[in-house]
């Protein structure tokens, strides 16, 4: 053993405004493993010379999630409550060459943000969104989510969840956006892969990521360790191929299906208008 | 104006310590006691971390205007974080609370400050740190003399979840000892 | 009739169901959430219904709509929430919709900070709808008042037909009291004012000249009621004409004006001699009385005059508690909104003899009585 | 071979690393950081086969693995 | 010929606000059409006993379909752009023996609305939600709407629709409520029994009617006549079985494909909250 | 430079271009809609994008992304959609994103009558947002003020960093004038203040001590700035401390009072001996002039002050224009907003010897000369 | 057989009926309304085989078909 | 304070009728002239039917301040409800004209009245009664005198779409014609 004082850093160091390190999140909150593989897979296209780091702009609403934007070394904005996504939307259409991801939680994305989710998805506009879905409104201290299953406690549904639960990214695909993909955060190295993938993308791109709210949904649902909300987690997110989008599941019980369900690049949003509009004096992209 | 008695407290620690529970306790088992008691809280939008605080405001025999005490006659800190930042708080002769695990030496040169591990005692003792506020809550009614522990134990009894009660009132005992054994009674 | 201790959310609710809440429509938001989460628990067992919606818009347009079928209809929310309800207030002025909508304050502006408490929506509780329209907001200043006026907001909403704010803040909200709760028949619970003519005479907008206020039918009985957000005649007919529109839009806005009388709430503590009288309300006015108090044991005549009702304001009873007052001390969380209020109450009733000192202080915190006198100290005042 | 690196204040003690570590070689140290926490701990780092598992899962940004001709645990204390 | 000053009555003049007739539809406008299609399954309904008609509640949002509100003879709020979902919502938690009808603009529930629709669709709320798609917002003018099909000017695209055009009825049917269809206004006997048959079901309904806004969007699309318009609607809205939801088209060129797409009967968001929560002293329906 | 015979929507439209548009977000909304129409045809030729979001939500929190981007921003709306762009002027405020809101005003309350005209907004457009903050409002008379103060309302966005919001009205909006279209050099264009320091020496937030104004970097520029709506500190972190808290949100409410100067704008005709004294503004204000006129024409010393900037307002113009004058008179088309402003204005300038009169018509039309001077003779006040 | 029956007020001259009508016996009439449209006339009510498609297209609720011994084009004035 | 010239108008009727684009080109053509013009509308939020309503304010060497008129001097009415709601903005001694398709006595005894069918003109001659506004404009260059037809024609050519010029040059003709027979040059 060697204790040192010795700055030895952390290899995603460059990637986060360190000094606030700590962050905020509870021991063994999945938000912090989710952010790892994003991180990862932005310094590795970055070193690879794929994107340059300094156009990488995060965008967050509210909820233990959206702090993210506080802890990375990127431009960002902690924005409103469910409007993370207008706001990267302005944002691109301010300065095409910047990359935009939002990073929000499933209340923020889902809830009061559902009606952005889905006309950016529609229209294929050029933003990448991560939503963890966690199940809960964490921040707020646990009241029910869309995404809550059926039958859960919330703080806000003392006897159980009395509502279909919603499967977003079921959802998300029946608008066909170039990409759509349900992961957990069980799956680390896969999800780095699949950021790898989505994010150099062209149009609109969506991943959910199962995570794990140790705190608050693990004690709604009497899992009181994070490693046994993890495993729960584990065991029921499985990665199928699917033919149809019908198939998916989204069963806290038995299934949550995670996969890499759309994959295209049909003709992006600023494409189309780049094409018709010609505003002048201003390109997208080189492609 | 005549001045009833009166008496400010201020519990303060880390969000997660269950500082606002042991306000609510305190003042639920204060009110028992027949006292106007006014319990506010404070605490940062973490559910973990950042700031926690509770403010009672003990009267015996007068509505209390108050809500956030002006200067405590009783401190109890929980972090040294709280410490410092609460300190401006709390009388110069008051008498000062601190849980040892986490608090080395006070910020302040006050009257009247005793230390007890709260937080390792839960730990060690209940195998629970999260229990921690029922220990202090233990000491606190040895220290203080403002309560029997008997009556402590009935409302932590109703108002806890039921798979909460026995480790609850455990930490409390336990609390109750360390304070007796100290000699702070 | 029993005694708990419990906080100023919890109050509210509790008042609510004792108002005859019926259905409560909510959206989570820090310091009102608790509010939310104890009718959960309770409201079923009292007979009324839960419901979340998927933001706040939903929420305050499903109150409308619940309003309007006969039920006591509630929300709670912050400063974000409110904003987002801005369009849907004008619409319950406009289609006349009884219901109550609690303003849990916390710091603003924007995500602010969410835990801690603030007082910067007064103007915002009046203004933040477009066009001219009328409503009423009521600051409680203890866990009793949250009970007591959020019964009176039930009251006030049912009798006038209009959304009734109750702003409550972060530390009335969060704080522990003795509280003592009666039930309907133990306090005056008003019902709603109902059709007194058969249902082809009936208009859904005709006002009692007396009153300015339409009795209401309820949906689904038989009245074929037409609710209409555009400019309408007494049947809720779209019509736009200037003489309809001005009839219509004067009444919404003179309701409140001609029942001011059994609106306006206030309080008044040492003003028979107050040289100098505060003005505080809500949390805020708990330090400026403990600071009212300090200042009488060192021989100042200072007075506090407590709005209780905002919108409107107990004019009359700031100008009695002023009537020995040579300066006029304002107290409040933000940047001077109450102030203006007061000023223009002075103004109308030509008391230009006072001056009126604004002590708008920006915190994150309810003060303390010593800190509300530094601030007063560091003005360089010479109030006494 | 592998250097276990913590960085002791970051690490919250939420025992991910130890439990998904399939040579079962990380433990709960006994240290404790200024949090209060007590800091992963390995004492037996020349039996890690770097399968990075346990830096994966660190929601903390506290623990990794780096190749190493002598195996070390080393606690980053800053 | 006879003219006549007597009083014959037009069957449906029951359920009209006659003294505000004629209403303020352009000439041939669609509108009027789908809504005399549910005049006639409401009446029906209530002469066969199945519903009351003083049960029956119109609620819609802003925009020129929203406007029926004004012409019948029910219950009605005419509320706010986007808004009619929520309203009716409330409506029906405060008092569940009532029959809310949301009838409004494909702006209003698709564009402004879509979050009220998304959520209310997979809660399988209890209200029916007949959405009139004209392809455009008409009251307004006639700017682009999200069901405006790609390529089609529009006064705020004055160059073509750069977006790619939203199916609603797939997105909503992506969120499983209790049932599906989409329509024609020229399919007139079809729309009547379809509503006569999701008037009186539980849970959430969603009925998409295809319409013709002879005015604007057939001057748009260079459509002169009301009966040119519509006969190019008749053309491309096929009635269809279909397998999967993935198969349905809205193409304004070839196929927008028209059929009942779910009709099921799983719980309401009602049943399930009266199950679990059991209301004190209130009942939900009979069965 | 180049005369044109166009309404105050598209002089409006002419004067973004001018000022360097290069983000319009708009969502379409009677009487606002054809400005955006304007802009759908004519901006992607001058360099920029036309974008229509889901609803006005998507529009405000657009432009916030926009404006941190580097893009002059704009979106043009009416009452409903002002409402529902509560929460995110709340949020420029708080990052401090520099943008223009066209708010072309409609009778109200609610969806009240889409297509005539109304001042209701007056109120809103300062107070919409929860919490303590601050911005500014012009309020255009003419299609050429519309141009005017749209580059007018850019130069100070820029200049400020936060929303500027202009207030027109449909009359205004959709009358046709001549306006004297100029670029920029013909007219004063400001650009964003940029940083004067290394990306390591940067804070977003650190303000130019004279100003209070921070220098303002981009996004995608390598400063890696983070926009914050909490409570934060001058890196943008996020800090609940009391002392933190107040240091912004103070200095978010004084920047505009410390650049009161630059802002203000307003215009006084035959004020110099006026004894009564008539105060309006937009399409009001045109009526306004000509009954000042005609009272002239019959010997009465009449005049008349016009704001322009209506937050803040020009009040020592205001106070010049008053000198001599008995009585003011404030004509505006709602329940009485603007009177509150200026009285507020008299009173902080111990003006009370002058009675103010609230002429508030609630009408769905701009009135004639005449109906104005017919409902000032139905008050029975004398004037003259 | 079959009346045809047109509430004159209501009628907007759009045409649906009059292109509906497989019979072709309806056609723009001589005479308008208040609002100056020329309200749907039937030369030939007796031809009329009430199959309704005319009333189920009529967007203003101005025309319907009713069974009758003796089919009449019939002119509601009101 | 000098008055300079200045003519009131008012062109009001039922949505659809082209009243405000009347107004507008009106006012081109009239600015074209070089008068200062003040053109402004009022509608209602229906596409089709409802008020429509375009007031003018025309003068010369000075700019005018209203935007409303206060009384008009000429005043069209295309639609007889129309007629009845604005006749109080007109003068007693104003030239009025009106629509005589839909318009069959004047509300008022107004001095001078002149009818023409322009609905109907625009319906038989053009076989299109959308045109009825330009065979209006036709006829007001001749009844006012206030401006050349060929301008008018020039104004209107380069402000409609190219598929529109054709007939609307027609209707401006029929309605000139129509009034130089009717002798109102
Ligand atoms: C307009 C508005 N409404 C409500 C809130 C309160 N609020 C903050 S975060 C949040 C939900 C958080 O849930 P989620 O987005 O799932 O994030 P998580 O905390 O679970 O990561 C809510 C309701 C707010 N800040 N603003
Ligand atoms: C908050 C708000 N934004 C915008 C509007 C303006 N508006 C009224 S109706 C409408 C769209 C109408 O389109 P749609 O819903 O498709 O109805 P349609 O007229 O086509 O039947 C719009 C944008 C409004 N009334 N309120
Ligand atoms: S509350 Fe849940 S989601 Fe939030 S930080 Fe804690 S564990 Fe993570
Ligand atoms: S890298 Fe693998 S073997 Fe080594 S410590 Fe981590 S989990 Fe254990
Ligand atoms: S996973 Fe990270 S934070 Fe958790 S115990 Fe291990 S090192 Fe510490
Ligand atoms: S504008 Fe279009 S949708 Fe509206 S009434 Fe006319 S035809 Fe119908
Ligand atoms: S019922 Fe059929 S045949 Fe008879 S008029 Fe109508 S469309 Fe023609
Ligand atoms: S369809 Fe109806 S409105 Fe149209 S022409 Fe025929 S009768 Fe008249
Ligand atoms: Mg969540
Ligand atoms: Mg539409």
């Amino acid at each position: 053993m060697v204790e040192t004082q010795e700055v030895i850093k952390y290899p995603l160091d460059d990637y986060l405004r360190t000094e606030r390190l700590p962050h905020i999140w509870c021991p063994g909150c999945g938000i912090g493993m989710a952010l790892q593989a994003l991180l990862w897979s932005i310094k590795e296209l970055h070193e690879q010379g794929v994107i340059d780091r300094k156009k990488v702009c995060f965008f967050t609403g509210i909820g233990c999630t959206a702090r993210a934007s506080g802890f990375v070394k990127f431009d960002a904005i902690h924005a409103l409550h469910g409007r993370a996504i207008p706001v990267a939307t302005g944002a691109k259409l301010g300065n095409p060459s910047l990359i935009p991801i939002v990073f929000s939680g499933d209340g923020d994305i889902a809830a009061i943000g559902g009606n952005h989710l889905l006309h950016a998805a529609r229209r294929n506009f050029d933003i990448l969104v991560v939503m963890i879905n966690n199940m809960t409104y964490a921040l707020t201290g646990g009241q029910l989510a869309p995404t809550t299953p059926t039958g859960v406690r919330s703080t806000t549904t003392p006897r159980g969840n009395p509502e279909n639960v919603m499967d977003t990214t079921k959802f998300v695909a029946s608008l066909r956006p170039n990409f759509v993909a349900r992961y957990s955060v069980t799956q680390p190295t896969i999800l780095r892969t699949v950021f790898k993938k989505a994010l150099p993308k062209r149009g609109f791109r969506f991943i959910e990521v199962m995570s794990t709210c140790t705190e608050i949904f693990g004690r709604h649902t009497g899992f009181r360790d994070p490693y046994e909300l993890y495993s729960r987690l584990k065991k029921i997110c499985k990665i199928k191929k699917i033919s149809s989008i019908d198939e998916i599941k989204y069963d806290w019980e038995n299934e949550i299906t995670c996969g890499t369900f759309i994959d295209k690049d049909d003709p992006s949003f600023l494409d189309m208008y780049f094409k018709m509009y010609k505003p002048r004096g201003m390109v997208y992209g080189e492609s | 104006m005549e001045k009833a008695r009166k008496y400010q407290i201020i519990i303060a620690g880390r969000g997660g310590q269950g500082i606002l529970l042991a306000g609510h306790i305190l003042g639920k088992t204060l009110v028992k006691k027949g006292y106007y008691v006014v319990h506010s809280e404070t605490y940062s939008a973490e559910t973990r971390g950042g700031d926690s605080r509770s403010d009672l405001i003990v009267t015996i025999g007068e509505e209390p205007d108050l809500i956030r005490i002006r200067k405590a006659d009783i401190a109890v800190f929980m972090f040294d974080e709280q410490m410092e930042r609460y300190a401006k708080w709390v009388k110069d002769d008051a008498t000062v609370i601190l849980d040892s695990t986490y608090i080395d030496k006070p910020t302040k040169n006050w009257s009247k400050i005793i230390s007890i591990p709260f937080s390792k005692l839960a730990e060690e003792k209940v195998r629970n740190r999260r229990v921690a506020n029922m220990v202090m809550l233990g000491s606190l009614s040895v220290i203080t003399g403002l309560f029997e522990v008997g009556l402590l134990k009935e409302v932590v009894a109703e108002s806890v979840k039921p798979e909460w009660r026995d480790v609850n009132l455990k930490a409390i005992d336990v609390g109750f000892e360390a304070a007796k054994e100290m000699g702070l009674g | 009739m029993r005694v708990e201790f419990i906080s100023g959310n919890e109050a509210s609710a509790e008042g609510a169901m004792t108002a005859g809440l019926k259905v409560y429509v909510g959206y989570p938001i820090t310091p009102s959430s608790d509010l939310f989460e104890y009718l959960s628990e309770k409201l079923p067992e009292r007979g009324g219904i839960v419901f979340q919606g998927e933001d706040e818009i939903a929420s305050i347009n499903a109150l409308v709509g619940a309003a309007l079928a006969g039920a006591k209809a509630m929300t709670a929310t912050s400063g974000p929430g409110l904003s987002l309800m801005a369009e849907g207030i004008g619409l319950a002025c406009m289609v006349e919709a009884p219901l109550v909508i609690v303003d849990v304050m916390r710091a603003g502006p924007s995500t602010g900070i969410a835990t801690h408490v603030g007082q910067g929506d007064i103007m915002q509780s009046r203004w933040l709808s477009h066009g001219p329209y009328n409503l009423v907001a009521f600051a409680p200043f203890s866990a009793q008042e949250a009970f007591d006026y959020t019964v009176k907001a039930f009251n006030v909403a049912v009798r006038l037909r209009l959304p009734v704010i109750l702003l409550s803040d972060a530390t009335i909200a969060h704080t522990r009291e003795r509280v003592v709760i009666k039930e309907s028949g133990e306090i005056e619970v008003e019902d709603f004012k109902r059709p007194t003519v058969p249902p082809e005479k009936y208009r859904f907008y005709d006002p009692d000249p007396r009153d300015l206020v339409p009795p209401m039918a309820f949906l689904g009985e038989g009245y074929y009621i037409h609710a209409e957000s555009l400019s309408h005649d007494e049947r809720g007919y779209y019509d736009t004409r200037p003489s309809v529109y001005r009839r219509l839009v004067e009444r919404l806005v003179k309701k409140v004006e001609r029942n001011k009388k059994s609106i306006v709430a206030s309080k008044s503590y040492y003003t028979d001699d107050a040289e100098i009288l505060f003005v505080a309300f809500g949390s805020v006015a708990r330090s400026t009385l403990a600071l009212v108090r300090d200042l009488r044991e060192q021989g100042i005549k200072a007075g506090l005059f407590r709005p209780i009702s905002i919108w409107p304001l107990d004019d009359e009873k700031l100008i009695e508690a002023s009537k020995r007052a040579k300066k006029v001390v304002v107290v409040e969380l933000n940047q001077g909104q109450l102030v203006e209020v007061i000023e223009d109450a002075l103004w109308h009733h030509q008391r230009y003899d006072v001056e009126v000192l604004s002590l708008p202080m920006i915190l994150s915190e309810t003060p303390s009585p010593d800190e509300i006198l530094d601030e007063i100290n560091s003005k360089g005042w010479k109030l006494w | 071979m592998f250097d276990i690196v913590v960085i002791g204040e970051r690490c919250k003690e939420c025992g991910m690393c130890i439990n998904v570590c399939p040579k079962k070689i990380l433990e709960r140290g006994e240290k404790t950081n200024s949090r209060g926490f007590y800091v992963t701990y390995s004492p037996k780092p020349e039996e890690c086969v770097g399968c990075r598992l346990c830096e994966y899962v660190c929601p903390d940004f506290a623990l990794f693995i780096r190749p190493s001709s002598s195996p070390t645990y080393i606690l980053v204390q800053r």
